[in-house]
C-alpha cells in the first residue's frame, strides 16, 4: 500500500519534473517543478521523514515563488504566448540525460542496497535538533556563516541602489550589435522620452511637465514655426524616429528666443487637432498614435520606470 | 471515525465562513455605516452565483478555474491539524505548525496564480504586490509559531494545546497573538495587508472575477480566516482548553473571537503603500519577532 | 499515509467544487478586454516586469534557510536549556549581520 | 523495494534536470534544471536515511544542507543574473561569449 502511493508520487514527481522543459508559459514551469519538490515531500512523509518532508514543501514553495518572478524578470516570452524554443546542444543534452539516468539506474539494480529501516515510534525531530546542537554544532554554525556569505553576495551583485546612489549612474548599457544602439533600458534620456513628445508635441501638454527641459525647449521651438513643418512630429515615424536634438536645432526658428510665450500661442487654438486635420487630413487618420490618451499613457509609464 | 471527524471539520468550516461574512458586513457600523443582518452574506452569495462569469482573453483557464480551489484547499488542510478536542485532530501531525507554514507559503503562491491566472494588469499588479509582500510575512509568522513550540517541546499543535494548561500562551508570549494577526491580515487579504486585491486597483486579482469564480474567491479568503483564527485560538488561547464546556465549543468560542479580532484589525488599522509596508516589515516586525523569540525562550528556560 | 489521504481528499474535494461551479461564459469583444480605467490595452499584461524588490527577494531565501534549522532546534530547547539558546542566538546573530548590511544598502525598498 | 523505487525515481529526476542544465539557454531555465538535479539528490538521501541507515540524525542534516544548497544556489544564481543583466542586457547563456571585460 505505502508502496504504491510511493509509485505514484514518484510518477508524479517525475512527470512535472519533465514538464518543466516542456510546458511553454514560464510561471507554469516553475510551479510544475514546485509539484516535483512536493511529490519528494509526499515520499518524505511516507518514508517516516515528515519534518523533512513538509519543510521541502514550506521552502520550495517560496523558492519557486521567487523563481517564477524572476522568470517573468529575464524572459522574453514568460507566458509562452507564442511558443519559442530556446534549446541549445539538444541531442548531447538528452544523451547526457538518458546516459545519467541509466547509469544511476543501473547502480541502483545492481547494487546490494543496505536494508534498516526507522525504528517506528522515534521521534526524528528531537534527534535531528540534538544533532545539530550537539555533534553538528560546527556544521550548524558553518551554513550560519555561508548563509550570510550568501546574502552579503546577492545584495552585493544584485542590488542597484547603494549608499552613494545608483549602482549604473551615467553608464549606458552596450549595443545589442557591436557599435549599435545602447540596448533596453537608458540610464538618462532616450527613446521613450521621444515617443512621449511625439504625441505631445501635437495635443497640448499631456507630457510636457515631465519632459526634460531641453527636449521640452527644442520642441516648443520646432511647433512654433508655422504649420507645415510641424507635421514631421505629427507623424508617428517622425515621432518615434526622428530624435529631438536636430531636428529640433534646425527649425530653431526666432521662436526659440521667446519660446516660453510663444508655446503658449502656438499650442493654442491654431494646432488644435481638429485644425490639423483640416490642414493635412490623411497624415492625421493614418496615425494611430494620435489618441491623446495612448501618448499620456505612454510617457507616463515611462516616467515611471525611469524613477 | 476519521470520516466522521472530517465531516465535522467541514461543517464547521462552512459555518465559519458564514460568521465571518456576516462579520465583515457587521463591522462597517463601527464608522456609522448600516450593518447587516445574519442572512446578507447568503443573499450576497446567491446573487453571485446566478451572475455570468466572464472570461478574459487569452487566459491561463486550469490556473484561473483552481486558484480559489487551491486556497480552499490550503484552508482546509490547515484548519485539519488543529486540536478539536483535547489530543484529537484530523491529521495528528507531528510538525503541525511546520504544515501550516506549508500552507501560508502556499496561500502566497496560490494568490500569486490568481492574480497571474487573467492576463490582465490589474490582477497582475496585485500578484505581484502580493508576492513582495507575502514573502517577508512569513517570517514573523515562523517566529512566532516556534515560540509557541519551545515551551511544548515539539512542533506539533497537540502538544502546544497541552503545554497551555497552566497559562495560555497569550499570556506567556503576550507579542505573540498581535504579530500572528499581521500574517493573518495577510493570508486573508484584508485591511492593510490586502496588497493582492484592494480598491486602489480596482479590486486587484479578482479585478477580472465575476459570477461563481468571485463567489469561490470569497469564500476561500473567508474559509483561510476561519483555519488561521483556530489556529491562532489553539497557540495562543489554548484551543479546546476549558472549564465547564465541552473542548469544541470552547475551540468554536476562540475562534469567533480571532476571527473577529482580525475583521477589526482589518478595518481599524490604516493602509501603507507596499514598499513602506516592506520596510515595515523588515525593520520593525522582523526585529519585533526575534525579541519576542529571545523573551519566550527565557520564560521557558 | 493519513496525511497524504488527507491533503489529497481536500485538495480533490476543492477542485472538483470548483470545477463544477464555473463556467466560464464566452464574453464578447468589450467585456473580455482587460479592466484599464476605461483604457484599452495596447500589449498583453503577460509581459516582462521589473519587479522592484529583487534584491529583497533573493536576502530572503537565503535568510528564510535558518526556519529548517530553527524548528528542530525548538523542539529540544528545553532540554538542552542556555546552550541552544547561545547556539541559536549566534546563528541568528550572524545572519543578522547580513540583514543589517542588506538595510544599510536599502534592499527593503523598491529598487 | 522501496528503496529501489525511490531511488529509481531520484535518478530519473537527476537526469531531467542534466538534460534541462545542459540543454536551456535562459539563465532562469538552466537553474531549473540544477533544482532538479538536487531535488534527485534530495529524494535519495530521504530514500537512504529511512530504508538504508536506520534512521541516522545525521542523514537528516544531509537532507537539511541539500536545501541550504539550493537556497544558495538560487540567491546568488538570480544575484549573478541580474548583475550580468545590468552589464550586458544578456539573458541567455550565448549572449555571455566570455567573462571577460
Amino acid at each position: 500500500m505505502t508502496d504504491l502511493a510511493i509509485i505514484l508520487l514518484a510518477l508524479f514527481g517525475v512527470w512535472t519534473g519533465w514538464r518543466v522543459f516542456r510546458v511553454d508559459s514560464m510561471v507554469r514551469a516553475s510551479f510544475a517543478l514546485m509539484l516535483s519538490f512536493i511529490a519528494t515531500a509526499g515520499i518524505g512523509l511516507l518514508l517516516s521523514a515528515p519534518y523533512i518532508g513538509v519543510a521541502t514543501v514550506f521552502m520550495m514553495a517560496v523558492e519557486m515563488l521567487v523563481m517564477a518572478i524572476f522568470m517573468v524578470m529575464f524572459m522574453m516570452n514568460p507566458a509562452g504566448l507564442n511558443p519559442m524554443s530556446m534549446v541549445h546542444q539538444h541531442r548531447l543534452s538528452i544523451g547526457a540525460g538518458v546516459v545519467a539516468f541509466a547509469g544511476l539506474g543501473a547502480a541502483v539494480l545492481l547494487s546490494d542496497l543496505p536494508d534498516s529501516p526507522v525504528a517506528p515510534g522515534t521521534d526524528v525531530v528531537a534527534q535531528l535538533g540534538f544533532e545539530l546542537l550537539g555533534p553538528s554544532m560546527l556544521i550548524f554554525e558553518t551554513a550560519g556563516v555561508t548563509l550570510l556569505a550568501t546574502m552579503l553576495g546577492a545584495v552585493i551583485l544584485s542590488s542597484r541602489q547603494g549608499r552613494f546612489g545608483m549602482a549604473d549612474h551615467g553608464s549606458r548599457p552596450p549595443g545589442l550589435e557591436p557599435g549599435g544602439a545602447p540596448a533596453g533600458r537608458r540610464p538618462e534620456k532616450g527613446g521613450g522620452h521621444g515617443h512621449g513628445h511625439g504625441g505631445h508635441g501635437g495635443h497640448g501638454d499631456g507630457g510636457h511637465g515631465r519632459a526634460s527641459d531641453d527636449h521640452g525647449g527644442e520642441h516648443r521651438g520646432h511647433m512654433s514655426d508655422g504649420d507645415h513643418e510641424g507635421h514631421a512630429g505629427y507623424s508617428p515615424d517622425g515621432a518615434m524616429g526622428a530624435p529631438g536634438p536636430e531636428h529640433g536645432a534646425t527649425h530653431r526658428t526666432p521662436a526659440k528666443s521667446e519660446h516660453g510665450g510663444e508655446h503658449r500661442t502656438a499650442h493654442g487654438p491654431g494646432h488644435a487637432p481638429q485644425d490639423q486635420k483640416a490642414a493635412d487630413a490623411p497624415q492625421e487618420d493614418a496615425a494611430p498614435n494620435a489618441d491623446p490618451h495612448a501618448h499620456h499613457r505612454k510617457g507616463t509609464g515611462h516616467d515611471g520606470d525611469d524613477t | 471515525m476519521s470520516v466522521l471527524l472530517a465531516a465535522g471539520v467541514l461543517v464547521a468550516l462552512a459555518l465559519g465562513i458564514w460568521l465571518g461574512a456576516w462579520f465583515d458586513r457587521l463591522a462597517p457600523a463601527l464608522e456609522g455605516g448600516r450593518a447587516a443582518g445574519p442572512m446578507a452574506p447568503l443573499r450576497d452569495w446567491a446573487a453571485l452565483l446566478i451572475r455570468d462569469q466572464a472570461e478574459t482573453e487569452a487566459p491561463d483557464r486550469m490556473n484561473r478555474l483552481l486558484a480559489p480551489a487551491w486556497y480552499l484547499a490550503l484552508a482546509a488542510i490547515g484548519l485539519s491539524v488543529v486540536p478539536v478536542a483535547e489530543g484529537l485532530a484530523l491529521w495528528h501531525s507531528p510538525v503541525g505548525i511546520v504544515v501550516w507554514g506549508s500552507c501560508e507559503a502556499l496561500i502566497v503562491i496560490t494568490v500569486f496564480l490568481h492574480g497571474w491566472s487573467p492576463n490582465a494588469p490589474f490582477p497582475l499588479i496585485g500578484a505581484y504586490r502580493y508576492a513582495a509582500i507575502g514573502l517577508p510575512v512569513m517570517l514573523p509568522s515562523m517566529f512566532v509559531l516556534i515560540a509557541a513550540a519551545l515551551p511544548a517541546e515539539s512542533l506539533s499543535l497537540i502538544a502546544i494545546v497541552d503545554s497551555q494548561r497552566d497559562s495560555w500562551n497569550l499570556v506567556r508570549q503576550p507579542l505573540g497573538l498581535p504579530l500572528f494577526l499581521v500574517v493573518g491580515l495577510t493570508l486573508t487579504l484584508r485591511g492593510p495587508l490586502d496588497f493582492a486585491g484592494g480598491v486602489d486597483i480596482a479590486g486587484g486579482t479578482s479585478a477580472e472575477e465575476s459570477g461563481a469564480g468571485l463567489f469561490l474567491w470569497q469564500v476561500a479568503r473567508l474559509a483561510t480566516l476561519v483555519a488561521f483564527s483556530a489556529l491562532a485560538a489553539a497557540v495562543f488561547l489554548g484551543g479546546p482548553l476549558g472549564p465547564l464546556l465541552p473542548g469544541p465549543v470552547w475551540l468554536a468560542l476562540k475562534t469567533a473571537l480571532v476571527m473577529a479580532l482580525t475583521v477589526l484589525a482589518g478595518r481599524l488599522i490604516a493602509r501603507t503603500t507596499p514598499s513602506r509596508m516592506l520596510h515595515v516589515l523588515w525593520v520593525w516586525l522582523l526585529p519585533l519577532s526575534f525579541a519576542h523569540l529571545a523573551v519566550s525562550g527565557m520564560v521557558a528556560l | 499515509m493519513d496525511a497524504l489521504l488527507i491533503i489529497a481528499a481536500w485538495t480533490g474535494l476543492a477542485a472538483l467544487a470548483a470545477w463544477g461551479m464555473q463556467r466560464q461564459a464566452g464574453a464578447t469583444a468589450p467585456l473580455a478586454a482587460p479592466f484599464l480605467g476605461g483604457g484599452t490595452p495596447d500589449t498583453h499584461a503577460w509581459q516582462r516586469y521589473h519587479f522592484r524588490p529583487y534584491t529583497m527577494a533573493l536576502v530572503f531565501i537565503a535568510f528564510e534557510m535558518e526556519m529548517m534549522f530553527m524548528y528542530p532546534w525548538a523542539v529540544v530547547f528545553v532540554r538542552e536549556g542556555a546552550k541552544a539558546l547561545a547556539e541559536m542566538g549566534m546563528f541568528l546573530g550572524i545572519l543578522s549581520v547580513g540583514l543589517l548590511y542588506g538595510w544599510r544598502e536599502g534592499i527593503f525598498r523598491w529598487q | 523495494m522501496t528503496l529501489i523505487i525511490v531511488l529509481l525515481a531520484a535518478s530519473a529526476l537527476f537526469g531531467i534536470g542534466l538534460y534541462g542544465a545542459l540543454s536551456q539557454q535562459s539563465f532562469v531555465m538552466l537553474m531549473m534544471g540544477l533544482e532538479l538535479m538536487l531535488n534527485g539528490a534530495l529524494l535519495a538521501i530521504i530514500g537512504f536515511w529511512s530504508r538504508g541507515l536506520g534512521g541516522m540524525p545525521e542523514g537528516q542534516l544531509l537532507a537539511i544542507i541539500v536545501m541550504a544548497v539550493m537556497a544558495i544556489e538560487m540567491a546568488i544564481g538570480f544575484a549573478l543574473v541580474v548583475a550580468l543583466y545590468r552589464k550586458r542586457q544578456a539573458d541567455v547563456t550565448e549572449a555571455i561569449g566570455t567573462l571577460k571585460r
